[in-house]
């Protein structure tokens, strides 16, 4: 279907294959149930890495297909993958140094809370 | 190089003559290009805009890993797989809808982006659920978070208040169709017909959402906190918490600098016990627990949000459908809706793992 | 070729223009016109720099006295709080790309109109909308005392109208947000035929850069805004450390932003810098390809530096290490920049008129501001001098002799494009000076005082200081006449100045191949590609009394060229 | 000016090198590299842009900004000579725009101007992180002091327990701040130290240094905490010795009457928002309160002023509000911070702000003595008759 008409549609227009995109679905609903039996099972320290990078998955197949990205003009992909950078950029800076002095808030005694029914209130507002 | 002669001198009243192809653009492509671009670009203000919330939330966790332990067991991970499918759904029947546009099929294309619109409302219908039966337990942000282990009864009083807009909406639009019907306004009929069905998914969603949680909770216990509540895992938080305490002892020994009298006083009185209160037999909770939570709400909340603006933007492109305005050459704001629309699935993907699958 | 009939057509003043092709408040308050729009904005803007100055009048004059003149301690702090933010955020960020950027750009790509104009005029409602929340925080009788960087838990704790301020940080955000997304497209995809990257002016390229930073950064503030509302409204427990929130975060979180901004505020000065020097010396710009990419990698390398905000804030050792580091290759741009501008004017023709004497200002004034950065990047001299009024001098350099005198040279510049109409360049001229020698006058003490201890943000101060404070306010009065001075002869110019050709300058950007003031389509005839540096692709018509395109000239009168016409 | 920073002198030098590590406890006269001649010095030295220098570091850093300052002033000088020489030589004459052909661009002459500097700024930054860490490495044998911050006021509590309002510290001998604050950021600022590091509620910071001057300084807050922010200012002494410390100071309470010791309580807690005189600050002032009688509330009503209201304004604050502050109380509790006898310590100095006559003038310390002398002449009498 996408193909019978394709030599009337302007050169910016491209149906993705329907065969395809369902595929797609399907390659995601059966990813999130992997991703849920896996949380399951008691894989230590490598649970948060594994549903990571099924996420990860996920998000490529989205990204690919449903997006368009497979098809797309190349600056756009850029543009849109390098926030991910500025986002990785934005969080390891600011672990590296909480990190390195989360044991100066960790000594610190921490003073009693307000109490609970005063603080929903905004302060003075 | 142009040469100036008066074939060149450009009338531009004449110009513009497709309407759906701005004064100021010299062709459809480029049009469609710019909005593209543009929509792409948008979506990278959205990431860097939610950008903020995963850095609190890395932090907290790295910083803090036995208080996500310890929240996560208020989460019910199937719940959140099935609004996971909803939402992955709602994204292929919006790649669907592109699909049809992309052909000038205005009226498959107004059918499946009605299908997102209820699928999307579907998810805000479980979210209400899932949200007020945490209310209901008291799980609220940091400082007002007040953990009380009962089991509330009946329908959540918070859900009902939830509830009150979707419903005034239902019978707003329910309403509003009845009467474009009437005074033949066709179109409109259909638009709010449309409408209506998507609210409806709102309650949809919630039916699910609770008959859900009812069906995995297995009669009387809660699901959320059933796990939580367990014997074993009590124990295994009672023996974090004092090996923390210890630590915490030790480290603070070694820091209580000589003359510093108010801080110990400060320490012996106020310890980890906030939650003390609630009985000897339940080991209080991590006092910070809270902020699992705040960023949970801030996460989830802004990310509904979202899905509330994409319902309306859905809500335009099915109008849009339904007064015949997309062809081959022209489907550019569909296109730009369901990235838009895809951004906020991609965004639940890594918040699913993230909130609901801790271990 | 063509007829002097066409090229009066073309370029002599049309009695229809944008200006006046429609009439009445509405055709102005709902235009889509990017011309009407970036005039709209630009005499926001210029409200907000008036209103914002008097509070620094103010300011100074109290810091007259070394006990205060005549305001509480309460007052100063409102008022040096809402005269940062109100220049930060509705001025200097919107100045130069929202109100210049939006007339030139367009024209520059010889295009008809931005890519999204309604998202344009958007952002000029979200500008005036945040705008008026700053304005209701100042009319709420609660005032803002938080600064502009509204730091946690101070901001948490206060009872002035943080919300109020902080909704209105947060849409001009998103009307900041809106012309960046607006100028990207526009700048990637309607660029004119043959108008290759490297045929872009130099401003644009800088606006590119900038729009980059618009937004990468802008949303990060966005996400710090609305935590903090939700901070001081529910205590969520992030940045509270009553409830074991980390304030350093808020820190990260808001100069993640907020260095970056300051390339917001300087990027686009530096673009209009390199188009009057090579316009006013009639000289190609020397090194394009260097001041085009330094612009991107000052854009790109703004984002590494954000930690330089915080040296003495409790960040850790190791981090402040790699931010002091990183700090010091911004450095390198910038100066690379400067030299090229000085290359440029050797063996030029210099004509010293007012935009270029703002333009040299700047070289000036920026050049002090930039090299006393390097004092501030070095670790243990900026613990020395942190928080002084060191850094307020330095940034004021930056900021008002960059920024501001960038924005006045680009006014007076553009302005017989944007009106039609010629100032007055003696009068122009005394303006530009009085600025110049008010802001030495006023911010060269505050490096004295900064060196010497004087924190920032004092409403008292030791009386070893005052001297000092007082050549300040004197100083900041001059400068403030002088800037009333220019924009009195700016408005007299719009109205009542004597009509000017379409490019009185010769100069070779495509926005002066239209007639002055333009027609609401930018153009009536397709602009002819040139290099924007090639000046001897302009020649004189002497029945326009202006520089034309050769290839539109009488070939009876053109003369050869001097220089090849590619470089 | 020198070339090198005084550190790297005082590797060849054992002189300035003892004194530069702070060890040299005997110097009675400071002998660090740069002496700061009576304000006389020419914008061209150290001298003119700084305060004078009174801490082991404080010569490093001041070498290095004149590093920069030359660094940047041949720069600058190069740059503006050249714009105003360009400027002046190729100005349009008679309206001829025809510029003399000259190359565009350079590759090399680009690669140069970029490279050149980035050797200086590499100095810059090399010697820059070394003063830095310099100041963030603990001493070993440093007397640690602890600094608590609070609106807007500064305490100081040493080794021993005691606690000032103004920071004392000993010449040459090495010292950690252990910073905390109880309610914003602030950031201890001294100059002539050159050191300064923000305090951070919900965390301890430290700063490290070691004075090698004898003298006042200032000590300022430099981190925007509010309305009084221009007034949370301190000194910082220096002292010889020790012993000096303890002679000049003499903080042992007992030496005082209570009423002076009430009012260094005040200082340390309550002057940052009560002024001494009636006058209102950001809180009720002090100076007529005790004579009042009675003090009338928010909401209505009034309390009498007595020894139970300013203990329970003290450690609960939202329990009586006086009219004209609500609705909510703004203060904080100082229960856990402040004793009984630290309250009444406070009584006797509202007492004394009221009356100076009413309260007794005899050091708190010999007061007891008496007290407790008088049963022991009572018990030799007895043991007598």
């Amino acid at each position: 279907m996408a193909g019978s008409n394709h030599s009337d549609h302007p050169p910016f227009n491209h149906p993705a294959p329907l065969p395809l995109l369902i595929g797609v679905f399907l390659a995601l609903v059966f990813l999130t149930i992997l991703t849920l039996v896996t949380s399951n099972i008691e894989l230590a320290q490598f649970a948060f890495a594994i549903a990571m990078l099924i996420a990860t998955a996920k998000a490529a197949l989205v990204c690919a297909f449903f997006m368009h990205m497979f098809w797309d003009k190349g600056f756009n992909i850029l543009f849109f993958l390098s926030s991910t950078l500025f986002v990785s950029l934005f969080i390891g800076v600011t672990l590296l140094d909480t990190g390195a002095y989360k044991e100066s808030i960790d000594v610190f005694p921490r003073a009693a809370e307000p109490a609970k029914a005063a603080a929903p209130e905004s302060p003075a507002e | 190089m142009a040469v100036a002669d008066p074939d060149n001198i450009l009338e531009h009243d004449d110009h513009h003559h497709d309407p759906f192809i701005a004064h100021h653009f010299e062709s459809a492509e480029q049009q469609f290009d710019s909005g593209k671009l543009g929509i792409w670009i948008f979506l990278v203000t959205e990431v860097l805009f939610f950008s903020g919330l995963f850095v609190a939330y890395t932090l907290y966790r790295i910083h803090h890993p036995e208080i996500f332990q310890q929240a996560h067991h208020f989460l019910d991970k199937n719940l959140g797989a099935m609004n996971t499918i909803v939402l992955l759904f709602s994204s292929l029947t919006m790649a669907l809808g592109v699909h049809a546009a992309q052909n000038g099929d205005n009226k498959k294309c107004g059918i499946y982006t009605l299908i997102t619109m209820v699928c999307a409302a579907m998810f805000l219908g479980v979210k209400a659920v899932e949200y007020s039966h945490k209310w209901d337990l008291g799980i609220f942000v940091r400082s007002t978070f007040d953990y009380a282990e009962h089991h509330p009864e009946g329908i959540s009083p918070y859900l009902i208040k939830l509830s009150v807009i979707p419903a005034l909406l239902l019978v707003g639009f329910i309403g509003a169709s009845v009467f474009s019907k009437m005074t033949e306004k066709d179109l409109l009929a259909k638009f709010f017909g449309g409408m209506a069905v998507t609210v409806g998914g709102y309650f949809l969603g919630a039916l699910v959402g609770l008959g859900f949680m009812a069906l995995t909770a297995g009669g009387d216990a809660h699901a959320s906190h059933e796990v939580a509540a367990s014997p074993l895992v009590l124990q295994a938080m009672s023996i974090d918490e004092d090996e923390k305490h210890d630590e915490h002892s030790h480290e603070e020994g070694d820091h209580d600098h000589a003359g510093d009298d108010h801080a110990h006083d400060d320490h012996s009185h106020d310890g980890d016990h906030g939650h003390a209160a609630h009985g000897a037999a339940k080991e209080p909770m991590h006092r910070d627990v809270g902020t699992f939570f705040s960023i949970y709400y801030c996460m989830t909340g802004l990310h509904a949000i979202h899905i509330i603006a994409g319902i309306i933007a859905l809500a335009w492109v099915f109008w849009r459908c339904l007064a015949l305005h997309w062809r081959p050459d022209y489907f550019g704001p569909v296109d730009y809706v369901g990235l838009y629309w895809h951004l906020v699935d991609l965004i639940w993907i890594y918040l699913f793992p993230l909130l609901y699958l801790i271990d | 070729m063509a007829s002097a009939e066409i090229r009066n057509k073309i370029f002599d003043t049309p009695s229809v223009n944008y200006l006046n092709h429609q009439k009445g408040w509405k055709s102005w308050a709902f235009t889509l016109d990017h011309k009407r729009i970036g005039i709209m904005y630009l005499i926001g803007v210029t409200a907000a720099l008036l209103l914002a100055g008097v509070f620094a009048l103010v300011l100074r004059s109290h810091l007259f006295s070394y006990q205060g003149a005549m305001l509480s301690d309460e007052m100063y702090n409102q008022m040096f709080t809402l005269h940062g933010a109100i220049m930060v955020f509705s001025f200097i960020i919107p100045s130069v790309p929202a109100a210049l950027g939006n007339i030139v750009l367009p024209m520059m790509l010889g295009a008809k109109d931005v890519a999204f104009p309604r998202m344009n005029l958007a952002s000029f409602y979200l500008w005036i909308i945040g705008t008026g929340c700053l304005f209701a925080a100042i009319l709420s009788g609660r005032g803002l005392d938080t600064g502009w960087t509204f730091y946690t838990p101070y901001s948490i704790d206060t009872s002035s109208a943080v919300i109020f301020a902080t909704f209105g940080a947060f849409v001009l955000g998103f009307s900041s947000i809106f012309t960046g997304l607006n100028f990207l497209v526009t700048i990637n995809t309607m660029r004119a035929p043959g108008q290759t990257w490297f045929k872009l002016p130099l401003f644009l390229w800088s606006l590119y850069a900038t729009s980059i930073i618009q937004v990468l950064a802008t949303p990060v503030l966005g996400i710090t805004l609305l935590l903090l509302i939700a901070e001081r409204t529910m205590h969520i427990g992030i940045f509270d450390p009553t409830y074991g929130g980390d304030p350093v975060l808020f820190q990260h979180f808001f100069w993640f932003y907020s260095h970056p901004a300051v390339y917001i505020m300087i990027l686009p000065a530096m673009g209009i810098i390199s188009e009057l020097i090579s316009v006013y010396s009639q000289k190609r710009i020397f090194g394009y390809s260097f001041i085009a990419f330094s612009s991107v990698a000052i854009a790109l390398l703004g984002f590494l530096v954000w930690g330089h905000h915080m040296f003495t804030s409790g960040q850790s050792p190791v981090v402040t290490l790699i931010f002091s580091a990183i700090t010091f290759t911004v450095a390198i741009p910038s100066a690379v920049k400067v030299f090229n501008w000085l290359a440029t004017l050797y063996k030029g023709s210099i004509l010293l008129n007012t935009p270029m004497c703002y333009a040299l200002s700047f070289i000036f004034l920026f050049g002090i501001g930039g090299l006393t950065g390097l004092f501030l990047g070095t670790l243990s001299v900026d613990i020395h001098l942190h928080d002084t009024y060191f850094v307020v001098a330095h940034f004021h350099f930056v900021m008002v002799g960059g920024t501001l005198t960038a924005f006045l040279g680009g006014l007076f510049h553009w302005w017989p494009k944007i009106f039609g109409r010629m100032y007055n360049d003696l009068m122009g001229r005394v303006g530009c000076f009085l600025v110049f020698a008010g802001f030495n006058l006023t911010f060269f003490p505050q490096f004295v005082m900064g060196s010497r201890g004087m924190p920032r943000r004092y409403a008292s101060y030791d009386p070893e200081f005052q001297i000092f404070h007082q050549w300040s306010t004197v100083g900041a009065f001059v400068l403030g006449i002088g800037i009333v001075v220019s924009f009195v002869v700016l408005a007299y110019a719009a109205f009542r100045g004597p009509r000017c050709g379409s490019n009185p300058f010769r100069a070779a950007s495509l926005e002066w191949q239209t007639s002055s003031p333009p027609d609401f389509h930018n153009f009536i005839h397709k602009p002819i590609m040139t290099d924007p540096y090639d000046f001897d692709s302009q020649v004189y018509d002497e029945t326009l009394d202006t520089y034309i395109p050769r290839e539109l000239a009488d070939p009876a009168k053109v003369p050869p060229r001097k220089t090849p016409a590619h470089h | 000016m020198n070339w090198f920073p005084p550190t790297l002198i005082a590797q060849t030098n054992e002189e300035i090198s003892k004194i530069v590590s702070g060890m040299n406890n005997d110097t009675s006269v400071p002998a660090h590299a740069i002496e700061r001649p009576d304000g006389t010095a020419g914008w061209y030295s150290s001298e003119y842009w700084f305060p004078e220098a009174a801490s082991d570091f404080a010569p490093n850093v001041d070498w290095l900004y004149m590093y920069i300052f030359w660094i940047s002033l041949v720069f600058f000088a190069a740059i503006v000579g050249a714009m105003v020489y360009f400027c002046i030589k190729y100005r349009r004459k008679d309206g001829n725009l025809d510029t003399e052909p000259s190359p565009s661009h350079n590759t090399n002459l680009e690669i140069a101007w970029s490279v050149g500097p980035s050797i200086l700024l590499v100095v810059m930054f090399w010697y820059g992180a070394e003063g830095f860490f310099n100041m963030r490495i603990p001493r070993a044998d440093s007397e640690e002091i602890q600094v608590t911050a609070s609106r807007w006021n500064w305490k100081f509590t040493y080794p021993d327990g005691d606690s000032s309002s103004e920071l004392h510290l000993v010449n040459g001998r090495p010292t950690k701040l252990v910073m905390q604050s109880t309610d914003v950021l602030h950031s201890m600022y001294i100059a002539a130290f050159r050191q300064k590091v923000d305090i951070v509620p919900g965390r301890y910071t430290y700063a490290y240094l070691t004075p090698n001057k004898e003298g006042e300084f200032r000590l300022a807050c430099t981190e925007y905490c509010g309305q009084k922010h221009s007034k949370m200012r301190t000194m910082v002494t220096v002292h010889a010795s020790d012993e000096r410390r303890k002679e000049d100071t003499q903080w042992i309470e007992a030496e005082y009457p209570a009423w002076q010791n009430g009012e260094r309580i005040y200082k340390i807690n309550c002057s940052g928002c009560h002024n001494k005189t009636a006058e209102a600050g950001t809180g009720p002032g002090f100076g007529n309160l005790w004579g009042k009688g009675e003090e009338s509330l928010h909401g209505g009503g009034s309390v009498k002023v007595d020894e139970q209201y300013i203990y329970d304004s003290i450690m609960e604050p939202g329990k009586h509000i006086v009219a004209g502050y609500g609705p909510v109380s703004k203060m904080n509790s100082f229960k856990g911070k402040l004793t009984q006898a630290d309250v009444n310590q406070v009584i006797a100095f509202l007492k004394y702000l009221d009356d100076p006559e009413s309260v007794s003038d005899k050091p708190e310390g010999e007061v007891e003595k008496e007290e407790d002398e008088k049963p022991t002449e009572a018990e030799a009498e007895n043991t007598s008759t």
